[in-house]
């Protein structure tokens, strides 16, 4: 059974078009996360959904029902905005039971849910704060509750964590997660940290210009990116890519780039592997391999000199030179590189993938 | 899933369309309606009361060659310009003085704002008292001992405007300055420190960099001003009632006295349809300007 | 902050200074209090302030000095004798026609005009520049655009329009017609005010009111009020300045025994009989300017804050 | 019953004159409630038809008696008064009966005249003249003679207000006395445009290029700060109309020992019969119509004449009242009024427009030298020409 | 030789001490990056070396220059802000000229410098644009091409990259990295982001309070945090840390917490390792081994509970709890867990570090 449903939704603003024909399906008890760059209409698609929004065209259902002209209040959903979005004069149990108070519900069923909710999210001590008291997971906290007391099936959260520093930002969403398996619940998450999205989705929908590119499971998003825009949005650092042609080789296909030639083999295809004048090798900085000697680890390896090192803690980042092309390689941190020092390199191609340079699909 | 049909898009909404009732009441009744009526009316011959009997343009023909209109217009320009120029530019000197940190900022804030508290009719009063030429300032610096001095512009038909100007400014200038300082305000701190990194003198810093960026407060004041001076009525007749002779006449006044006084609403209308087209010069291009390039977000 | 990390630092490079010269400047730049900016600044704001305190001042020696002693002296010294009759005379005693009261009566008529005035009009702009900003419907647009011209028409051009129209709502000449008249007029002004305000609250606290199931009105009493302020402070003020100032509307549409202050000042003062008293005139003026006056010194900060707010974006 | 009474007497002598309309109206057990304007009928006439057009008349209401209020009956505002005047006889009484005429649209009787009120009048201080030490003229050219010695001693010889009506009430004052009755007929009855830019006119307008000379220094806006002057010797006289005895009647000044007054500028002794009349809108409530007949009735009456018309230094509507307590001037008024030496007044004979016209033109001319004496005449004549 | 040097500076704010007679020493050419929370001070002492801002004591050399109470455009360094802070209405070509035009240097010259700062942020098709047709990424260069054009000795960045999103964000960092490289300039850059922080810097001054708690090179700062506020705040995921005690065990010390003795063996005190009640045991989640089996790489492991597992692409951080303690692991996303799964855990102990709950000194 589908919790959400979005049929051919478009949305445009004027002659802005920002949602086109959009078609969308989340399972009962999923957590969806909506991902990509700023301005690509997530915002937009999710406040569709609240209700926020008419829609131009299309329809939505939730739980099966119609609720393409139902008002917001209407469509058992909860929502919580990256701004938090606290009624700023209301104390936290104000916010909580404002959206209560509209539904007359009676007082004790209002507090008992109050109780409930602010248990899960453990903000009892502060109910009778006001926002501004609040530190920033706090109020997003409060924001979460105030979603969670009106008991709805679907929760949407538009950037919840990006007003948050780094270290807080971790810990929420660790919270989030958990909070997720406890109730349940359909998530339905915006964000444009893939951190997060890799993180905390069951599935993620990658959105460009109003079009979802793909929608999949967070690790084969990441190893097995349907286009190139999704392949070069995942990742970071990014992944690389090789300019060069896919050309016949022996009894299977190789990458030509630069007139070093690259064997597929082992290569997972979504299609099949075809002859390509344009092709674009895309490897992830951890599955480009540097070596001081060529074939240290048996492989076929290329030359090629060191850029620039960045370490970052765990493992440093290697630039290096490919001919004409750059390219990132992940190390470990204790292995140390200097600019102009030549290494060897090569690719693990199981993991790579393969791009028509027109298309722009993955083979 | 069958596919429900759209709502009748009229009831969307519909508390927040009851609650712009009055609004719209206001825009289409009042205002354009109030517009339109005198723009008809302004090509018959009413007199006392409203009457269609059209008479074409005669009643402009005839305003344009009235000489008491004509100083009005000439008036209305100059006290247009001078008031434009000075009102900015004593705007912004004081808010840029008041924006560097000083001590007793409110109370300097204060004394330039209170003015505008006070009405036109209040304003013309006073200054009609101080540039009086037996008790005022003029007198006082005779007392002083220059025998010679002459500053008389309520009773001197060439610059009685500028004594209108002086008692505009002090009532205006205030609110100006309230704008520019909040304008100021609202400018990246980054800017003035790249600027002085850059070594760039303060002078320069306001002149080539902080007012061009102020440039939507700047039209923001200057619609304000320009829309206060085409209506500028109560200051002229509580100062000098128009004169001396008729050297101070403005339009606003001369619509009232022919609507009114002269019992020829027509020449009235034509006179205030006049103003209107001035309005709109002055506003078509703001709003094109505001409005026009780019959508709201 | 006992903190070793820091000390080690600390420790380290006292060694470096003691290598060093440790001459040259140290601790704050010196600033000369009286220095040629702050003289230029400060010199600038005094000359313009008293330009702009002057008037004042006149205002009020001129009110306290007796006849004799206005048309000897001049109107920059300080009364020799005070005397308070001037004052009491403008409040009391001031004849217009017949009427001998000055210009108690207007005081108390404008105080019956302002309030509701003042509320109805704040009530009105401020539903209005909510709905504009937080309801946009279609056409909403036109009609603001449209009333927003309104702001800049010539109050001449809508005098005989809205003559009729009070005519035809039978409004004529009430406290009711008034109230509306100055309704109408502050609309525009206080509606742009309104709405850049509310267009300025985060949209996001309106959408969590929706989704929690408030509608217009209770968004509107239970969100948007409670956040609003300053802005209303600045409504406030310029109405209750605006309305208590205004001539032109009072003359026209009331009647003599509902006259507000400014009318009764212009009587007054225009009802000369003899010589002018001055001294009574400016004690009128005063009388009649104390109001706004008193609210400005009292809210001048938040009017300024509202302004930023309400005015200069959007 | 409570009537509201609109008006623009607000000065001293008005003042005392109106309360007596209002003593008597009370007396009456009715009650005058007073609506004062402020500041000459042009600030307040628009008040008055603004009310009355929106549908809040008052229960009577000055103008001056003329074509001020053609318009306002017309088009049905107006009590019809002819009942009340066909009982009473006011044909009979109201003297001169051309006043009763203003007040007659289509056969029908909308107003009351209150009293008469003529321009044709200078003032001339006494003491100004003494101290100028040339001896009080006694018209027009005398005036003109001695003003140089009034210059010269510092006084000013010619007050007069800057409110427009002023420049050109003064200036039709001089063109009675200086071009003669004829062409002032054929000019502001016929509108004859080129009497306008005749010779007779003419003189007039050189006259009065020349008077500008003498007003220079009259830095007052009001009528009466102008009588001011005069009445403390500043000046040495004033052209205004026969309202300003009042003022001089308030200061306690004696006609003919501390100032003089001459009719027609001393030239051609004619007066105009302008004046003021009351007219009472047409209100719903019976009553307050059974008031109005009451007051315009009182208004009419021998005594109500004489105690008004004492204090405003006016003429009475009526020829048959007893005016033993009338001082000089008013009674040389009373005489040229009896010799039938009567004009109409401009407000009876031009519409406000024309008026309008010519006073802005008046105005302009008075305060400037930059306009000529030929080209004011010029323009004169052209507003004459489309007057209506 | 120091290029800027800054001696016992003090800076308040009224009652409010921002610096505390801070000492900090930047060496001629050197990368310094100045890390820590919001409102630690960062900004604050930028503006000082600028000279934006008086201190409130103490003295600030460049070039060993008493510069303490110069003017900012004489003190030879260049700045560039986090709002890029351009002139929005002059062309680029303004903005670089605007501040050489007021030195009245000559025409020729201007056009010259011009030319190589464009050419080296490669600006040059933009000159003519005004700032507003640029993007965020352009507008950034722009800033720094301000403060090259003037030749300075020091180049002062406050937060220069945080208005800019992740992608862009990572891109100009090399590009900033590549830039020092090509200038040998001495750069001291501000920022909260600790990958910029450790990718960018020769040095790591990292703040807190207005005081500087360590000065480092980037690994060390990340292997041998001197403090338990540095060893939390830099790395991310970050750092575990077991609450336990220092104990002697046999020949040498052991962590014991919760009843489990963890051998010390190849810890690199900073000190010396001393008996301690109280101690934190600090390892990051890449040095926590999970196995599903015990001792499946010979070394003493600890059963643990896994409670959720959060893919982050190339690798997954598994959190796992040990005893009453929550520590995360960082694993290879291939190695796939499942909550409630039980898992054996061992540390890598040379890689730790060890904090003494008191003092929060590293051991
Ligand atoms: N009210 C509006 N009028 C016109 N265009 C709009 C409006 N709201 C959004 N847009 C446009 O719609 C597009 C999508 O906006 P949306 O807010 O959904 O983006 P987003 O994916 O949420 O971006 P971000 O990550 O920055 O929040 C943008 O290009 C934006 O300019
Ligand atoms: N003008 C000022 N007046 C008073 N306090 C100030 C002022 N400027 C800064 N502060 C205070 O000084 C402290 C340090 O501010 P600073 O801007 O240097 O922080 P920061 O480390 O740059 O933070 P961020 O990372 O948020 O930019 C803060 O607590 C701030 O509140
Ligand atoms: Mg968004
Ligand atoms: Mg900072």
């Amino acid at each position: 059974m589908e919790s959400v449903s979005i049929r051919d939704v478009s949305l445009s603003f004027g002659a802005v078009h920002v949602l086109e024909k959009l078609n969308l399906d989340v399972r009962e008890g999923e957590f969806l996360v909506l991902l990509g760059p700023s301005g690509c209409g997530k915002s937009t698609l999710l406040n569709c959904i609240a209700g926020l929004l008419d829609v131009s065209d299309g329809q939505i259902f939730i739980k099966d029902r119609n609720v393409t002209w139902e008002q917001p209040k209407d469509r058992g959903i909860g929502m919580v905005f990256q701004s938090y979005a606290l009624y700023p004069q209301m104390t936290v149990e104000g916010n909580l039971s404002f959206g209560l108070k509209n539904q007359r519900l009676p007082g004790d069923d209002i507090r008992a849910r109050i109780d409930r909710a602010s248990k899960i999210l453990q903000i009892e001590p502060l109910l009778n704060r006001k926002p501004a008291q609040l530190s920033g997971g706090q109020r997003q906290r409060v924001a979460i509750g105030r979603a969670l007391v009106r008991d709805v099936d679907v929760f949407l959260f538009d950037e919840p964590l990006s007003n948050l520093d780094a270290k807080l930002r971790s810990e929420l969403r660790v919270e989030i997660k958990r909070l997720h398996q406890k109730l349940d619940n359909t998530m339905i998450y915006v964000t444009h940290d893939q951190i997060e999205a890799l993180t905390l989705a069951d599935r993620i929908a990658v959105m460009k210009g109003g079009v979802i590119q793909q929608l999949d499971e967070p690790l084969t998003i990441y190893n097995r990116p349907r286009n190139l825009f999704v392949a070069g949005f995942i990742g970071s650092p990014a992944m690389n890519f090789l300019a060069g042609a896919v050309v016949k080789s022996g009894h299977g296909h190789a990458f030509r780039a630069g007139g070093h030639e690259i064997a597929l083999d082992g290569y997972e295809p979504d299609t099949a592997i075809v002859e390509a004048p344009d092709a674009l090798l895309g490897v992830r900085p951890e599955h480009v391999e540097i070596n001081r000697e060529a074939g240290a680890n048996g492989a076929v390896s290329f030359p090629a000199t060191v850029d620039l090192e960045e370490p970052m803690g765990a493992d440093s980042l290697v630039w290096i030179s490919l001919g004409d092309q750059t390219l990132s390689a992940r190390v470990e941190s204790s292995r140390r590189f200097r600019r102009g020092d030549t290494v060897h390199v090569c690719f693990n191609i199981p993991m790579a993938s393969l791009f028509d340079a027109k298309s722009e699909i993955r083979m | 899933m069958a596919r429900d049909g759209r709502p009748l898009q009229l009831f969307r909404n519909l508390n927040a369309k009851i609650a712009a009732i009055p609004m719209i009441f206001t825009a289409v009744v009042i205002f354009a309606g109030g517009t339109i009526w005198t723009v008809v009316y302004s090509f018959t011959d009413s007199k006392l009361l409203p009457r269609l009997r059209w008479v074409g343009l005669d009643q402009y023909d005839r305003l344009w060659n009235t000489s008491r209109w004509i100083i009005s217009i000439e008036n209305l320009m100059i006290y247009g310009v001078f008031s434009l120029v000075f009102s900015l530019v004593i705007g912004f000197v004081l808010a840029a003085l008041l924006d560097q940190k000083i001590r007793f900022e409110n109370t300097f804030r204060t004394i330039f704002l209170y003015p505008f508290a006070l009405s036109f009719i209040v304003t013309g009063l006073v200054w009609q008292w101080i540039l009086n030429p037996d008790f005022g300032v003029q007198s006082v610096i005779r007392d002083l001992g220059w025998e010679s001095f002459t500053f008389d512009p309520l009773y001197t038909a060439d610059i009685v405007i500028y004594g209108i100007l002086i008692a505009g400014l002090w009532q205006g200038t205030g609110l100006i300055m309230c704008l520019m300082l909040a304008g100021l305000r609202g400018i990246d701190e980054d800017v003035w420190k790249a600027a002085r990194v850059d070594g760039i003198p303060i002078w320069k810093t306001y002149l080539f960099i902080i007012i061009p960026m102020m440039r939507p407060v700047f039209i923001t004041t200057l619609v304000l001003i320009a829309s206060g001076i085409v209506r500028v009525y109560d200051l002229v007749v509580a100062q000098t009632s128009g004169g001396p002779g008729i050297a101070s006449e403005v339009p606003a006044k001369y619509v009232y006295d022919k609507m009114f006084l002269g019992q020829n609403l027509a020449q009235g209308f034509a006179g205030s349809t006049m103003m209107l087209l001035t309005v709109l010069i002055v506003l078509i291009p703001w709003a094109y300007l505001e409005f026009g390039g780019k959508r709201r977000v | 902050m006992s903190n070793p990390g820091s000390l080690n630092i600390a420790a380290a490079s006292l060694d470096a200074v003691k290598d060093r010269i440790d001459g040259g400047p140290r601790g704050p730049r010196p600033r000369k209090r009286i220095s040629r900016r702050n003289i230029f600044i400060y010199g600038t704001l005094l000359v313009v302030a008293i330009y702009y305190l002057v008037p004042l001042y006149v205002m009020l020696v001129t009110s306290l000095k007796g006849m004799p002693e206005i048309r000897l002296g001049n109107i920059f010294s300080p009364p020799v004798e005070i005397t308070f009759q001037p004052w009491v005379k403008a409040w009391a005693e001031a004849c217009t026609g017949l009427n001998c009261d000055g210009l108690s009566r207007g005081f108390w008529n404008s105080v019956r005009i302002t309030i509701p005035s003042v509320v109805l009009s704040i009530a009105v702009a401020s539903v209005n520049g909510y709905a504009l900003a937080n309801w946009r419907f279609r056409g909403a647009d036109v009609f603001f655009t449209i009333l927003i011209f309104g702001a800049f028409i010539p109050y001449q051009v809508m005098l005989y329009p809205i003559v009729i129209i009070l005519r035809e709502m039978g409004l004529y000449g009430s406290l009711w017609g008034l109230v509306l008249v100055h309704t109408i007029f502050g609309m525009p002004i206080l509606t742009l005010l309104f709405r850049n305000y509310f267009t300025s609250l985060p949209e996001e606290l309106f959408k969590a009111a929706r989704v929690d199931g408030a509608g217009f009105w209770s968004i509107y009493f239970r969100i948007m009020l409670p956040m609003s302020l300053p802005i209303f402070v600045v409504a406030m003020i310029l109405q209750v300045t605006g309305i208590w100032n205004d001539f032109l509307f009072g003359v026209i549409y009331t009647k003599p025994d509902t006259y507000p202050m400014t009318v009764q000042l212009n009587n007054i003062v225009n009802s000369v009989q003899g010589v002018k008293e001055y001294n009574v005139n400016m004690a009128a003026t005063l009388l009649t300017g104390v109001v706004p006056l008193v609210i400005y010194f009292i809210s001048g900060k938040l009017f300024v804050r509202g302004i930023a707010a309400g005015a200069v974006k959007g | 019953t409570e009537l509201e009474v609109t008006h623009w007497w607000t000065s001293g002598g008005e003042a005392a004159a109106v309360a007596e309309f209002a003593k008597a109206f009370d007396a009456t057990g009715n009650k005058w409630v007073d609506g004062a304007i402020a500041g000459s009928g042009g600030t307040a006439r628009p008040i008055m038809i603004s009310r009355i057009t929106g549908g809040d008349p008052m229960g009577a209401t000055q103008f001056n008696h003329g074509r001020q209020a053609e318009e306002l009956v017309e088009a049905g505002l107006m009590q019809d008064l002819t009942e009340l005047a066909e009982k009473e006889g006011w044909r009979d009484i109201v003297h001169p009966v051309s006043l009763l005429d203003s007040c007659t649209v289509d056969g029908r009787i909308y107003c009351v005249p209150v009293n008469i009120h003529s321009w044709q009048w200078i003032w001339l201080s006494h003491k100004a003249f003494e101290d100028a030490g040339v001896p009080v003229p006694t018209n027009w050219d005398e005036f003109v003679a001695a003003a140089p010695a009034l210059k010269e001693a510092g006084k000013i010889p010619l007050a007069m207000g800057n409110q427009p009506w002023q420049s050109s009430g003064a200036f039709n004052v001089m063109s009675i006395a200086l071009a003669g009755l004829d062409a002032w007929k054929a000019v502001n009855i016929e509108k004859d445009a080129e009497a306008a830019a005749g010779p007779e006119y003419a003189k007039v307008f050189k006259a009065a290029a020349d008077a500008r000379e003498f007003r220079k220094d009259s830095n007052v806006q009001d009528w009466n700060q102008a009588t001011n002057l005069v009445i403390t010797g500043q000046a040495g006289g004033q052209i205004m109309g026969d309202w300003a005895q009042g003022e001089f009647q308030v200061a306690g000044q004696v006609a003919g020992e501390d100032y003089s007054c001459l009719p027609g500028l001393g030239v051609t002794e004619v007066i105009s019969t302008g004046g003021d009349a009351f007219y009472f809108p047409k209100l719903d409530d019976p009553e307050k119509t059974q008031a109005q007949m009451e007051l315009a009735s009182l208004m009419l009456s021998k005594e109500v004449q004489v105690a008004f018309n004492l204090k405003k230094g006016s003429l009475p509507v009526r020829g048959d009242v007893d005016l033993a307590a009338a001082n000089d001037c008013m009674k040389k008024g009373l005489e040229i009024l009896a010799g039938g030496n009567i004009l109409p007044d401009t407000n009876q004979t031009l519409s406000p427009d024309t008026q309008g016209q010519i006073e802005d033109l008046m105005t302009e001319f008075w305060s400037s030298d930059a306009i000529s004496a030929e080209d004011a005449q010029q323009r004169y004549a052209e507003i004459i020409a489309n007057a209506d």
